[in-house]
């Protein structure tokens, strides 16, 4: 496994240590695990909490910050956090509007957020959540898990970050996280693998001329696999599913071409020039959009592409200013 | 089953975790995220660092100390899933001393609830229930027919094992294996794999 | 050869277009080639111009907009682009301030711009220039070409970018220019080659256990290759040099831990626990950190450690606001 | 040398161009960044597509204007480095119709100084120089000997080739082979060898 790192056991640590040096004026880190606050911390707002397992960078602790998240909780390596790490968190950021934990949708991040929430309300904390499930790949069916969580989670940090930097109440904050998971989704691709620092194999093996479409972002296989092919029309084969979610017809969109860790910039921007056209083509306006490694699988080659769809209160909670070592707007 | 051979039979657990380690990584990078193995060691290696602490304890607490210890450090959704079933188990034993078959029996039910509880899962879902809930409904059987704990215990983890092959056969609906929808099919669940191991080092203290 | 592309000969062409389409708030392109400029000009101001070859991306399209370059110049991937295109640049952006071209080091881009300055001091336009040579890793000799250009580009473009939009003349942009390049050095190291897409091949070969110390931004090989090693060793090497170079001793510097192009940022991280430590340790004192993908090469997997030497004219200019697509402050 | 002849040689250029834009490329992938022969090809392509607006031109605006179509296209070193070479020798000929080998020798001589002063290069630097110069004072030799443009414009090419071989054996201090140092010994510059192929075009219309 050949890695800039030091030692696998130390990935997650030195990972947390090093963004942290970097960025003291955005970032303090508990003394209890890899838990990231803001170091200016504002009060008398609605504070919002996020993480989920590492390898997900800049996620989560990239966007805490002004007008995102209060707090992020980093587990090992595609591992959610456990209770006591998103309960320290919650309790370093709670004040009295409230904390509402942005979940993406694995039964591991469910569960460790749902038992800190427990832990939390029994010492009078007001907590509430969201879980994000934007990934079109995975069937949303009432026998299953439902879909995943994965990039469109940002825009619920932007936007719910941005609502509650304006003083809006949990509520509120809540519903509009909520209508942002109700109008995001997302499918990604693949054509290399990452692996998990500890476990030092892939997650899955691919031949030269082979993609892995419908990937997660926890290095897992996708839904199916494919013959590679040009990048435009991978990108056709990832709208489709996405445009025939919900209708997007005649609606202005934000867009995010998510980089999956190890994709050149360059092939991001080709893959943008694509959505760009096939958008257009649909009479969809895109209001803005977003180019970049937001929510990555460690160093996977693949990109995802997520459409929100926007009305006039979020477009206007987007266009807040946001100021993380991440993501500034 | 008294203090003793509960601490040993955690031993066991954690000498079992650390030896499958790969084995059910693998499993888990096949369907998974790849990381279960790594989780549970990191679980059970925790355990072992806390083992003088543990030692004092009475044997309910021991059980329950343990589901919080994996619920702190397992992470994913082993670890509050484990840790429930430890916990819930923990809390039924509470005062006891020496348990009986018909003890464990009861704290087993218990934990398995706590897990269907907490993962909203059923049998038949690809997970550690897979295992857990042949394992029970096997050793019940026998201990009622027999009464003989080897026997029943015997019973218990060939259903176990039983289980983790049923699981190969079937598509996942739970977990991260979900996903994979068709393609989860021919590959067995790390976690009923895992409570298997945990269950043969029970059954080696009975 | 796996990539998200269309046609190797269209890579450029689409990646700007992509580019552009993504950004129009900030950038415009012009008809005649892969040139693009700011979509809001500025008047009364220097201009500042900027580029050279494809596969630097964000560099150095992204660093286009309010702060920062007024132009940047996208050559054939690793190629310097040609006189004519610069020169379409110039003129773009030419106003009564004139303009300042900020060159990285290469025999080819230095050729390259200088024919454009001559064609455009042939219309009367007032072109200065700026050449950067950050790298350590290639000897500063009379008998060489030098120091190459790589990281430390996007200082320079920062620093000099406040003071042109300051309203400082141009006398004042070039020297400051100079003076971030004269305080600024960078050296790298890879463990994963790059390729140019049209050549379908990559610049050099590694085994699993090799990496190659002292590459540039080409793709190259370094100036040696070793057996790898952990990571805060690697940076212990770079600094090394680095600091051999110029007088850091009881000064206060910015830090950029740049990303090659694949390198995952959990890697990136863990460099910058070790460079924040080892500065700390010889009392030099960080003012700011960047970790990130400032100035790739495609899909190299490698990084770069780049240290400005700061004073309080620097520090404030690196202060004022950027607002670009890759660059904001 | 007349008008059709460098057309034709022209042509000659643009078929070695394309032909060899793989080896060229490989050439640089080694001590370059691998992008010397697509470069060249492109320029050529160019030169190719323009090829009928050039026909119409008299001879040294066809020299100077494929000149300036390399400046345009091709970019990176070599892209002003061949630019200026035509360019110059295309000045140098103005007016003339018909070259005698003199002319060429004299025009090649005022290419070779517009290459020196925009590389800032001298021989043994492991440039194209390195097969222009020898090239050049072969031929010289030859022509000033014998008087047989056959023979001298094999001398010229023998010399350029071996000054090929040379560049292997040397240290590059210009270009981007410098940055390898010691490293780039063993390996021949990809511009020395694109200058041979040139001239074998050129040669072979004399
Ligand atoms: N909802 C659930 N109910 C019961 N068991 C579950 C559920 N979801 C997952 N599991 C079990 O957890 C195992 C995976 O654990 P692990 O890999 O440690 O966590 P994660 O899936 O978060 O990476 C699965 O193999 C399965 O047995
Ligand atoms: N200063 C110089 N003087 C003369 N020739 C040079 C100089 N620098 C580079 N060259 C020539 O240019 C060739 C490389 O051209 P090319 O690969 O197209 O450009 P780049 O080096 O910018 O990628 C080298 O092999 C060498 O012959
Ligand atoms: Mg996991
Ligand atoms: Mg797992
Ligand atoms: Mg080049
Ligand atoms: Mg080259």
């Amino acid at each position: 496994m050949k890695k800039f790192i030091n030692d696998v056991a130390q990935v997650e640590n030195e990972m947390i240590l090093g963004l942290v040096k970097a960025y003291p004026q955005y970032l303090r880190k508990l003394d209890c695990g890899n838990v990231v606050v803001r170091s200016d911390r504002k009060e008398n707002k609605v504070a919002l909490i996020s993480g989920g397992g590492s390898g997900h960078e800049p996620a989560h602790a990239g966007y805490v910050g002004t007008g995102m998240l209060d707090a992020a909780v980093a587990g090992a390596v595609f591992t959610s956090p456990t209770p006591d790490q998103v309960y320290e968190g919650i309790k370093a950021i709670a004040g009295d509007a409230g904390v509402l934990m942005v979940i993406k949708n694995y039964t591991g991040d469910v569960m460790n957020f749902e038992m800190a929430a427990e832990m939390a309300e029994a010492d009078g904390i007001l907590v509430k959540q969201v879980v994000v499930n934007d990934d079109v790949a995975v069937k949303d069916s009432l026998y299953t898990v439902g879909r995943r969580g994965v990039a469109g989670t940002v825009f619920v940090h932007k936007i719910a970050g941005a609502a509650a930097e304006k003083g809006e109440d949990i509520h509120k904050v809540q519903a509009v996280a909520q209508k942002v998971i109700d109008n995001v989704r997302t499918m990604g691709a693949a054509i290399r693998p990452c692996m998990v620092p500890a476990a030092g194999k892939p997650g899955f093996e691919l031949a030269e001329d082979e993609m892995e479409v419908g990937i997660g972002i926890h290095g897992e296989p996708g839904t199916h696999r494919e013959k590679i092919r040009p990048a435009d029309e991978i990108v056709d084969l990832l709208l489709e599913k996405i445009l025939a979610d919900i209708d997007y017809s005649e609606s202005e969109v934000a867009v995010m071409v998510n980089g999956a860790g190890s994709t050149p910039l360059m092939e991001l921007f080709i893959i943008n020039n694509r959505v760009s056209d096939v958008l257009k083509e649909k009479g969809i306006s895109v209001y803005k959009t977003y180019v970049g490694e937001y929510m990555t699988s460690i160093e996977m080659e693949g990109f995802s592409i997520s459409l929100l769809k926007l009305d006039a209160e979020l477009k206007s909670l987007l266009d807040e200013k946001a100021d993380t070592p991440a993501f500034k707007a | 089953m008294n203090k003793e051979n509960i601490i040993l039979a955690i031993d066991k657990m954690t000498d079992a975790m650390e030896s499958q380690k790969e084995f059910l990584t693998e499993l888990d990078i096949v369907i998974g995220d790849g990381d279960h193995g790594i989780n549970m060691a990191r679980g059970f290696g925790e355990i072992k660092k806390k083992r003088d602490l543990l030692t004092v304890m009475d044997a309910a607490d021991i059980i329950k100390n343990v589901g919080m210890i994996l619920v702190a450090t397992v992470g994913g959704a082993s670890g509050p899933l484990y840790g429930t079933a430890f916990m819930k188990a923990g809390t039924f034993l509470k005062g006891k001393e020496e348990l009986s078959f018909q003890d464990f029996l009861e704290a087993f039910q218990s934990a398995i609830e706590g897990v269907m509880a907490r993962g909203k899962a059923v049998e038949g879902e690809k997970t550690m229930l897979d295992a857990m809930l042949p394992a029970k409904r096997a050793m019940e059987k026998e201990w009622q027919l027999t009464g003989d704990v080897k026997k029943s215990v015997e019973a218990g983890l060939a259903a176990a094992k039983e289980g983790v092959e049923y699981t190969k056969t079937i598509i996942a609906t739970k977990g991260r294996a979900s996903y994979l929808g068709e393609r989860s099919i021919g590959h067995q669940d790390p976690g009923a794999t895992s409570f298997t191991f945990l269950l043969e080092a029970i059954a080696s203290q009975m």
